[in-house]
C-alpha cells in the first residue's frame, strides 16, 4: 500500500460537510457486532451517512450467515439503495450478492473481501502487510531473537487472521534466530480469550521474548497475563488494529511496543462516501486498500489524538 | 347393566369431534387453540402490517417464509426430542458439519448426492447421539453438550475455511420458489405435516410422546423406550442435517462456523409453543406457531430499522410479552 | 369442638361434581365418607384441605367460619389432610419429608441430628418404627411411603384429620397400628373424616358414615344401623346380588410351571404352578416379595437361579416386550408410577400396550382403535361415559384402574399377574373386575391374583399361595381355607 | 397385634453414618461419593501429569485455578435454579453487563462501590428473573433466553466498547494472590462452602430443592414456592454478577461482547456432577468437582498442544468418557 489514501475517494476520512447527499437510504448489514472493530465500523459508516445527511439502516446478523441473508433481505424490503456489508468472519455471502444484484442494488464491502460472488466494490486493509510490518518491527527490536509466540483469533474461516500470522511469520519464521510457537487455542477476538490462551501459553512457555497477536484486543488481555506472571519486562507485544486502549498503552512505552492501524473508522466512512458515489454514478475503484501504518510509541500519541477528535467529533 | 345416572361428561376432549383434521396435538394442551397464542401472533402481524408499509409487500413475505426454514427444521426434531423428556443441543453443529460436507462433496459428486450425504450426516450424528443416551442411560443434556463440541470441531477439521461450490446448481434447493413460496419452505411444511402424522398416528410416534410422560409405564408394556429414543435423537440429527443442507445452499457457502446458538431458538420455538422440558407434552402446530412468532419477532424489529442492541433488548421483552398473553389465556399451568 | 360442611358445591369447567355437601362431625369422631370411584370423595377433602378452592359452600370449625385460600390456612386451623396419592419429595429423607417447614435449628442453622431425632422419635410413637427417618423417601415401599404420609399430618396434633384411603396401601400389622393410632386420636378429641373402600375397616372404626353418590350426600348413618350390602348399594345406587362369581369348573393343564426361582435379595426357590382356566391369589405381607416375583416373571428383572416353563417350554424373556408376546401380562402395584402414563388421554393410556393392532398401513387405524378403546370404557363402566378424550390423570383413581386393567385386556393375555388390582376401587367396581376376571378365566386364561386384602384373596381365587420373605410358605385351596389360616402362613407360622 | 410383622428394615441409607462431614449433597445421590467420578478425575489428573511436564508447575496450576473461577461461580448459582427444576440461559450475558457496567463506574466511584454496583445488577436481573417466572407461571427456559438477549442488548447499550479502567485498583481483585493461591478462587471456593451450608442446612435452602422434588408437596405443607423461586433466581443472578465483574477485574478490560455460551459450560458442570434438570437431584460438592472435570479437560488439551480443532472434537468425546465412566460405576439411573 502507499501514501495515496484518500485520494481516490472525494471527500471520505475526516467528514466534511458535502452537499450532495440526496434522499438516499443506506443499509449497513453487519455479520456481527460482538467484537470493539465491527462496532466501530458500525458507527462510523452511520456517523458518515449523519454527516452527508443520508439515512443509514443498519442490521446485526449476530454471526448467523442466514439471519445476515435475512437482513439482506429485510433491507431489501425496506427498498435501501444501496448496501454496505461489513462481513466479518463470513468470507462470503454468494446468495446474498445474488439477491442483491438481483435487485438492482449496488453492494460495498467493508474489511472483508469475499471470495466469491459479485459486488461493486470494497474497500479493506492489506492484512498480510500489517502482519509483516509487525514482524520486521519485532525483528528489529529483539536483535537477538528469541520464541515468540503466536494468538490467533478465530476459527480459521477468515483469511484476515491467516494472512495477518502469514505476514508475521514470513519475517519471523526465517529467521532463524526465531522460534515460533503458535497457541494451540484460539483467543475468540476478545480480550478475555487472549488473557487465558496467553496464560495457558506461559505454562509450557515460560521463555518466550515476544507474542504476536491477530487484533489487539486478544493482545490487551494477553499483556495482563504477561504481568501477572512477572514476565512484562521478559516479553513484548506487537497486535493489529490500533484500538484505543493499545494505542495508550504502547503510548506509555511498556512492554506493548508495536501495533499496524486497521482503522474500522476510516474504513467505515470511507464504505459510506463509496456507495454515495456510485449511486451518483460516479466511475469508483473496484477494490481499494486502505493504507495500515505501523504504530510504535513515536506515533501513538498522535494517533490517539486523532482517535479522540473524530470520536468527539461525530 | 348399570342404571344409574351416568354423570355428564366432565370436560369432553372438544378436539375429538372434529377428527377430520389432523390432530397434531401430540400431548397436553394445544397452546394454538387457546386464545392467547392466537391473539399474540395476530398482534404481531397486525402490528407489523399497520406500523410498517413494507411488511404485506410480496417480497417481504417471501422473506419470511424463508427466513423460517432453518428454526422451523431444527424445531420439529427438536420438539421429538423434548417430547421425550431429552434435549439435542447439537443442533446447530450439525447444521455446520452437513453443510460443509455436502458443500465440499459437490466437487466430486453429483449435487443430489453431495445433498444427500450432508442430511446422511445429520442422520449419523443423531444415531450417535441416541446412541449413547438411550445405550448407556445417560443425561441428554450432557451428551449433546459434548456432541455440540465435537461435531463443531469436526466441522472445522473437514475444512477450516468455508467453501462456495462454483456449480451454481448447488444453489437450487436453497433458492427456488414454487410460485411465490420458497421451496425449502415447502419442505420445511412437510416435515411438520408428515412429522405430526408420525406422532400422532404411528406407533412409533405415539411410543415417543407416551416415553416423555412415564418412561417405566412405557416399558413395562413392552415397548422398547431405548428403541425409541433413538429413533427420536436420530429424527432430529436429520432435520438439523436438512436444514444443514438447505442453509448452505442458500446462503450459496457453507462455513464451518455457521449455527451457533441455533438449538437455543429451536428450544425456544418448541416451548413458546407450550411444549414443556420435562417430556409428554408439545404440539406440533404450536411449534410451527413458536417458529412463525420467533421469525415475526425479527422481522418486525427489522423493518422498523430498529438499532441493533435495542433490537436484542426488544426481542427478549416482546418474548416475554408474548408468553405472559399466552400463559394468561391459558389460565392453568403451561 | 364440630366441623361442619354446608352446601360446599365444584365445578370444574362447566362440569359440576359436587352438588352441595352437608356434613357435620364432632369431637372425637370418625366420621366415614364413602362412595364409588369418581363420587368426589377426594375433591371434597381437598376443598377442606385448602388445595382447591369450592365454588360455592361454608366450612365451619368450633364455630369460625373458615376461609381456606391456601394449605397454609387450613394447616393453621388445624386441619391437616393424607391424601389419596402419594406427596412425598422422593429425593428427600423421610426426616425431611416429615419436618418440612419447620425442621429444628440451632444457631439459625437447621440441627440435622435434632431433627432425626424427633423424626425417628415421631414415628416411633406412632407405631411406624419400622420405616427410618434417615431413608430417602423414594426408597422406601409404598406402605412405607403412606406411613410417612400418616406422620406428616401428625407432626403438630391436627384438630381434624383427614385420611383418604389411608389403607389402600396397608395391609396386616401396618393397618392394625393404623387402626390403633385413630383410636388413640379420638380418645384426644381429634375429629378424623376416614375415607376407604374397604367397607369392614368402616365399620369396625367408623361412628358415623356418611355416603355420597355422584357429588350428593344420599345417607348419613351408623356402623350400628346398617350392614356393608346395604351401604354398597347406597353408593352403586343398585342392590349387587354378590360380590365374588361362582366357582368356575376344574381347570385345564398347566401353562405356567415355575421351579426353584431365585432372586438375590427378593426371592428364593420359588415353585408354584398354574393351570388354564386358574385363578390363584398370591398372598404376603408388605416386602414379602411378591411384586419382585411378578416383575421377575414379566421379564423385567432376570433371575439368579431357577427355570419357568410356558406350556412345558422355556420361558426367558428378555424383557417386557417378548413377556407379552408370550402371551403374559402385569397390572403393576403403583398405577401412578408404572401404570400410567399420566400425560395423555385415557384412550393413548388404554391402547398403549396394543398399538399395533389395528393398523391402516404405516398408520393407526384411529376409528378402529377408538371403537376398541370404546368397548373398553363401556365394558368396564369407566366414569365419565365420554372419557376416551380426556387426561387420565383427570379421572378419579378407581377410574384410572380400570382403564389399566382394559389396557391388558386388549392385548389378550394368556397368563395375568394382577398385582394389587382392587386397591383404591369401589365396591362396584371391584365386583365388575371380579367378574372380568372370572370370564377370562372362563375362556381360559391363568390369572396370579396378588392381593394384601385376605377377603378377596380367598373370595376371588381358586387357590391360594401364601408368601413369607421371599419364600412360598404355603398353599391353601381357596374352598376351604379361612383368614387365619392364610394370615398366619404369611407371618411364617403354621405349615 | 402389631409386635408381630415389623419387617426388617428394607434399605438403609448408608451414607447417614459419616453424618459429621459438612452434608453437602443436597439431593438425590451424591455423585462424587461414586468411585467412577473420583476415578475420572484422578484419571484426568494423573494424564495430565505423566502425559506433560508443565502440569505440575506453580504456574500451571495457578492458572487452573483461576481458570476455573467463572464457570465454578456460575456453576454453583445454576445449581440451585437447577434445584428447582428451572434453568438460568442468562449468565453469560449480565456476566457481561456486571462487568461493563462496573468498569463504568470506575471513572466515578470509588472502586469499592463500582464493583458492588456491578454484583447488584447481577442480583437485579436475578430477580427480574424469578419475579417474571414465579409471578407469570411462566417457563424458566423461554424467560431466561429472553433475558439473555436483552442483558446482552443491553450490555452494548451501556457502551459499545470495551471499556479499560486507567486506575489499577481495578485489577485488584481479579490479580490478587493469597501466597500462592488466587484471591478470586478462594471467593469461589467461599461461595461453594456457604453456598453448600445454605442449601444443606437452611429452610430457605431446603425448600429450593423440595420444590424440585416435587411443588405440589411443597405447596401443600404450607411453604411458598413463589418466593423459594425468586430467590433461587436472584442467587443465580447474584453469582453472575460476581463472576462478571472478577472476570472483567481480571482481564483488565470489561467488554460487552463477553459470556457467549457460558451458561452452557455451567449447566454441563453442574450435570457431569449428577444434577438432574429435571429438578430436586444435585450436589454442591459433585457441582465442584464438575467444574474440575471441565477445567482439567482445557488444561490438558492445551498443554498437549492440541490444535483448536482438534481439542474441540477431543473435549466432546472425553466428556462423553468422563460421564461413561462415572455412569458405569453408579449402577443405576442417576
Ligand atoms: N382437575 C380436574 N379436572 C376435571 N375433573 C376432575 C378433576 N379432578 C377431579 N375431577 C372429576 O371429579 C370427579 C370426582 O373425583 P374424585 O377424585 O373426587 O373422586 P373420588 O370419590 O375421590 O373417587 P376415588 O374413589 O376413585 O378416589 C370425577 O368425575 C373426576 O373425574
Ligand atoms: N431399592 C429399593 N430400596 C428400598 N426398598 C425397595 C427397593 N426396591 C424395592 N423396594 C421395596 O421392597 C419391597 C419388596 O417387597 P415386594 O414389593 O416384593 O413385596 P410385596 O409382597 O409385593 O409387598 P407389597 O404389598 O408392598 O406389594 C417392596 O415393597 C419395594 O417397594
Ligand atoms: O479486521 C478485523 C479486526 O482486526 C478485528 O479485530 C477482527 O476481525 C477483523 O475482521
Ligand atoms: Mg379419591
Ligand atoms: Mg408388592
Amino acid at each position: 500500500g502507499g501514501s495515496d489514501d484518500s485520494d481516490d475517494t472525494s471527500g471520505g476520512g475526516g467528514g466534511e460537510e458535502t452537499s450532495e447527499g440526496g434522499d438516499y437510504t443506506i443499509g449497513v448489514a453487519n455479520f456481527t457486532l460482538g467484537g470493539p472493530y465491527f462496532n466501530g465500523m458500525d458507527t462510523a459508516i452511520r456517523a458518515q451517512a449523519e454527516d452527508r445527511g443520508v439515512e443509514a439502516i443498519s442490521t446485526d446478523a449476530n454471526g448467523d450467515a442466514a439471519k445476515l441473508a435475512s437482513d439482506v433481505e429485510d433491507l431489501i424490503s425496506r427498498g435501501v439503495d444501496a448496501v454496505i456489508i461489513s462481513g466479518g468472519p463470513l468470507e462470503s455471502a454468494p446468495a446474498v450478492l445474488n439477491s442483491l444484484s438481483a435487485a438492482g442494488i449496488p453492494v460495498v464491502l467493508v474489511d472483508r473481501q469475499f471470495q466469491t460472488g459479485e459486488y461493486t466494490s470494497w474497500l479493506g486493509p492489506d492484512n498480510e502487510r500489517i502482519g509483516v510490518q509487525d514482524g520486521e518491527f519485532i525483528a528489529e527490536y529483539l536483535p537477538d531473537g528469541g520464541k515468540v509466540g503466536i494468538i490467533k483469533g478465530g476459527p480459521a474461516d477468515n483469511s484476515i487472521g491467516l494472512a495477518r500470522t502469514e505476514g508475521f511469520t514470513s519475517v519471523i519464521g526465517s529467521n532463524p534466530a526465531f522460534e515460533v510457537v503458535e497457541a494451540p487455542d484460539f483467543g475468540g477476538w476478545g480480550s478475555d480469550g487472549g488473557l487465558t490462551v496467553m496464560e495457558n501459553l506461559l505454562a509450557s512457555h515460560p521463555d518466550m521474548a515476544a507474542v504476536f497477536c491477530e487484533n489487539d484486543a486478544m493482545c490487551l488481555g494477553a499483556q495482563r497475563a504477561i504481568e501477572n506472571a512477572g514476565l512484562t519486562d521478559q516479553i513484548v507485544l506487537a497486535g493489529v488494529d490500533g484500538q484505543l486502549e493499545a494505542l495508550e498503552a504502547i503510548a506509555t512505552g511498556g512492554n506493548y511496543v508495536v501495533t499496524g492501524l486497521n482503522s474500522a473508522d476510516e474504513i467505515g466512512r470511507l464504505g459510506l462516501d463509496r456507495a454515495l458515489d456510485i449511486l451518483d454514478g460516479e466511475d469508483v475503484e473496484k477494490d481499494t486498500v486502505v493504507d495500515s501504518p505501523q504504530i510504535t510509541q513515536d506515533n501513538a500519541q498522535e494517533h490517539i489524538d486523532r482517535l479522540n477528535e473524530i470520536t468527539s467529533g461525530s | 347393566m348399570t342404571s344409574q345416572t351416568a354423570p355428564p361428561p366432565v370436560e369432553d376432549d372438544r378436539r375429538t369431534s372434529r377428527r377430520q383434521l389432523p390432530r397434531l396435538v401430540v400431548g397436553g394442551r394445544d397452546v394454538t387453540s387457546g386464545v392467547g397464542f392466537v391473539v399474540a401472533l395476530v398482534l404481531l402481524v397486525v402490528l407489523a402490517a399497520v406500523t410498517t408499509e413494507n411488511f404485506l409487500t410480496e417480497q417481504n413475505l417471501t422473506n419470511l417464509l424463508r427466513q423460517m426454514v432453518t428454526v422451523g427444521l431444527l424445531a420439529y426434531g427438536m420438539l421429538v426430542v423434548i417430547l421425550t423428556a431429552g434435549i439435542d443441543l447439537s443442533v446447530g453443529s450439525v447444521v455446520a458439519f452437513s453443510g460443509i460436507v455436502s458443500a465440499g462433496l459437490v466437487a466430486d459428486l453429483p449435487i443430489p448426492l453431495a445433498l444427500t450425504v450432508g442430511v446422511l450426516a445429520g442422520v449419523g450424528f443423531g444415531l450417535v447421539n441416541g446412541l449413547l443416551i438411550a445405550g448407556f442411560d445417560l443425561a441428554p443434556f450432557v451428551v449433546t453438550l459434548a456432541a455440540l463440541t465435537t461435531i463443531r470441531g469436526l466441522a472445522f477439521v473437514y475444512s477450516e475455511v468455508p467453501i462456495a461450490p462454483e456449480d451454481p446448481g448447488f444453489f437450487t434447493l436453497g433458492t427456488a420458489l414454487a410460485g411465490p413460496i420458497p421451496v425449502p419452505t415447502l419442505i420445511m411444511v412437510g416435515v411438520f405435516l408428515v412429522g405430526g402424522i408420525f406422532l400422532t398416528r404411528t406407533p412409533a410416534g405415539r411410543a415417543i410422546v407416551a416415553i416423555g410422560g412415564n418412561r417405566e409405564t412405557v416399558r413395562l408394556a413392552g415397548i422398547s423406550v431405548k428403541k425409541h429414543l433413538v429413533l427420536a435423537y436420530t429424527i432430529s440429527g436429520t432435520c438439523a442435517g436438512l436444514a444443514g443442507v438447505i442453509l448452505a445452499s442458500r446462503v450459496g457457502i457453507a462455513q464451518p462456523s455457521v449455527g451457533v446458538a441455533f438449538e437455543l431458538d429451536a428450544i425456544a420455538a418448541c416451548v413458546i409453543g407450550g411444549a414443556s422440558l420435562a417430556g409428554g407434552r408439545g404440539s406440533v402446530r404450536a411449534t410451527l406457531g413458536g417458529v412463525l412468532v420467533l421469525s415475526l419477532i425479527n422481522n418486525l424489529l427489522n423493518l422498523h430499522g430498529v438499532q441493533s442492541f435495542w433490537q436484542q433488548v426488544l426481542k427478549g421483552l416482546i418474548i416475554i410479552a408474548v408468553i405472559i398473553v399466552q400463559r394468561r389465556s391459558m389460565g392453568e399451568r403451561a | 369442638m364440630t366441623l361442619r360442611i354446608r352446601g360446599v358445591r365444584k365445578s370444574f369447567g362447566p362440569v359440576e361434581v359436587l352438588h352441595g355437601i352437608d356434613l357435620e362431625a364432632g369431637k372425637g369422631e370418625v366420621l366415614a365418607v364413602v362412595g364409588a370411584n369418581g363420587a368426589g370423595k377426594s375433591t371434597l377433602i381437598k376443598i377442606l384441605a385448602g388445595a382447591q378452592p369450592a365454588s360455592e359452600g361454608e366450612l365451619w370449625l368450633d364455630g369460625d367460619r373458615l376461609d381456606l385460600r391456601s394449605p397454609h390456612d387450613a394447616h393453621e386451623a388445624g386441619i391437616r389432610t393424607v391424601y389419596q396419592e402419594l406427596t412425598l419429595v422422593p429425593e428427600l429423607t423421610v426426616t425431611e419429608n416429615l419436618l418440612i417447614g419447620s425442621l429444628p435449628k440451632r444457631a439459625g442453622l437447621i440441627d440435622w441430628a435434632a431433627a432425626h431425632r424427633r423424626a425417628q422419635a415421631l414415628l416411633d410413637e406412632l407405631g411406624f418404627g419400622a420405616v427410618k427417618a434417615t431413608t430417602k423417601a423414594g426408597r422406601l415401599s409404598v406402605a412405607r411411603q403412606q406411613m410417612v404420609e400418616i406422620a406428616k399430618a401428625l407432626v403438630s396434633e391436627p384438630k381434624v384429620l383427614v385420611l383418604d384411603e389411608p389403607s389402600a396401601v396397608l395391609a396386616g400389622g401396618d393397618l392394625d397400628s393404623l387402626f390403633a393410632l385413630i383410636r388413640r386420636l379420638q380418645e384426644r378429641g381429634v375429629i378424623v373424616i376416614y375415607i376407604s373402600h374397604r367397607l369392614a375397616e368402616v365399620a369396625a372404626l367408623a361412628n358415623s358414615i356418611v355416603v355420597i353418590r355422584d357429588g350428593t350426600v344420599v345417607a348419613t348413618t351408623t356402623p350400628a344401623e346398617t350392614d356393608e350390602s346395604e351401604l354398597i348399594a347406597l353408593m352403586a345406587g343398585r342392590r349387587l346380588e354378590r360380590i365374588y362369581p361362582d366357582r368356575r369348573p376344574a381347570a385345564g393343564d398347566t401353562v405356567l410351571a415355575v421351579h426353584g426361582l431365585s432372586r438375590d435379595g427378593e426371592f428364593s426357590d420359588v415353585s408354584f404352578e398354574l393351570r388354564a382356566g386358574e385363578i390363584v391369589g398370591l398372598f404376603g405381607l408388605v416386602g414379602a416379595g411378591r411384586s419382585e416375583l411378578a416383575h421377575c416373571l414379566f421379564g423385567d428383572t432376570r433371575p439368579d437361579g431357577g427355570s419357568v416353563r410356558l406350556d412345558g417350554a422355556d420361558l426367558r424373556p428378555s424383557g417386557p416386550g417378548a413377556a407379552i408376546r408370550s402371551g403374559l401380562a402385569l397390572v403393576t402395584e403403583d398405577r401412578k408410577r408404572t401404570g400410567i402414563v399420566a400425560s395423555m388421554t385415557v384412550r393413548d393410556n388404554i391402547a398403549m400396550a396394543t398399538m399395533r393392532a389395528s393398523m391402516r398401513g404405516p398408520l393407526i387405524d384411529r376409528p378402529a382403535q377408538g371403537a376398541r378403546v370404546a368397548g373398553m370404557v363401556e365394558r368396564f363402566d369407566i366414569r365419565p361415559a365420554h372419557s376416551a378424550g380426556m387426561r387420565i390423570d383427570r379421572l378419579s383413581g378407581g377410574n384410572q384402574q380400570k382403564a389399566i386393567l382394559a389396557k391388558w385386556l386388549l392385548a389378550g393375555p394368556r397368563v395375568l399377574i394382577l398385582d394389587e388390582p382392587t386397591r383404591g376401587v369401589d365396591m362396584a367396581t371391584r365386583v365388575d373386575i371380579y367378574r372380568t376376571v372370572d370370564e377370562l378365566a372362563r375362556a381360559g386364561c391363568t390369572v396370579l391374583l396378588i392381593s394384601s386384602d385376605l377377603t378377596e384373596v380367598i373370595g376371588a381365587t381358586d387357590r391360594v399361595l401364601v408368601m413369607h420373605e421371599g419364600r412360598i410358605a404355603g398353599e391353601l385351596d381357596s374352598a376351604g381355607a379361612t383368614e387365619d389360616q392364610v394370615l398366619a402362613r404369611s407371618i411364617g407360622e403354621a405349615a
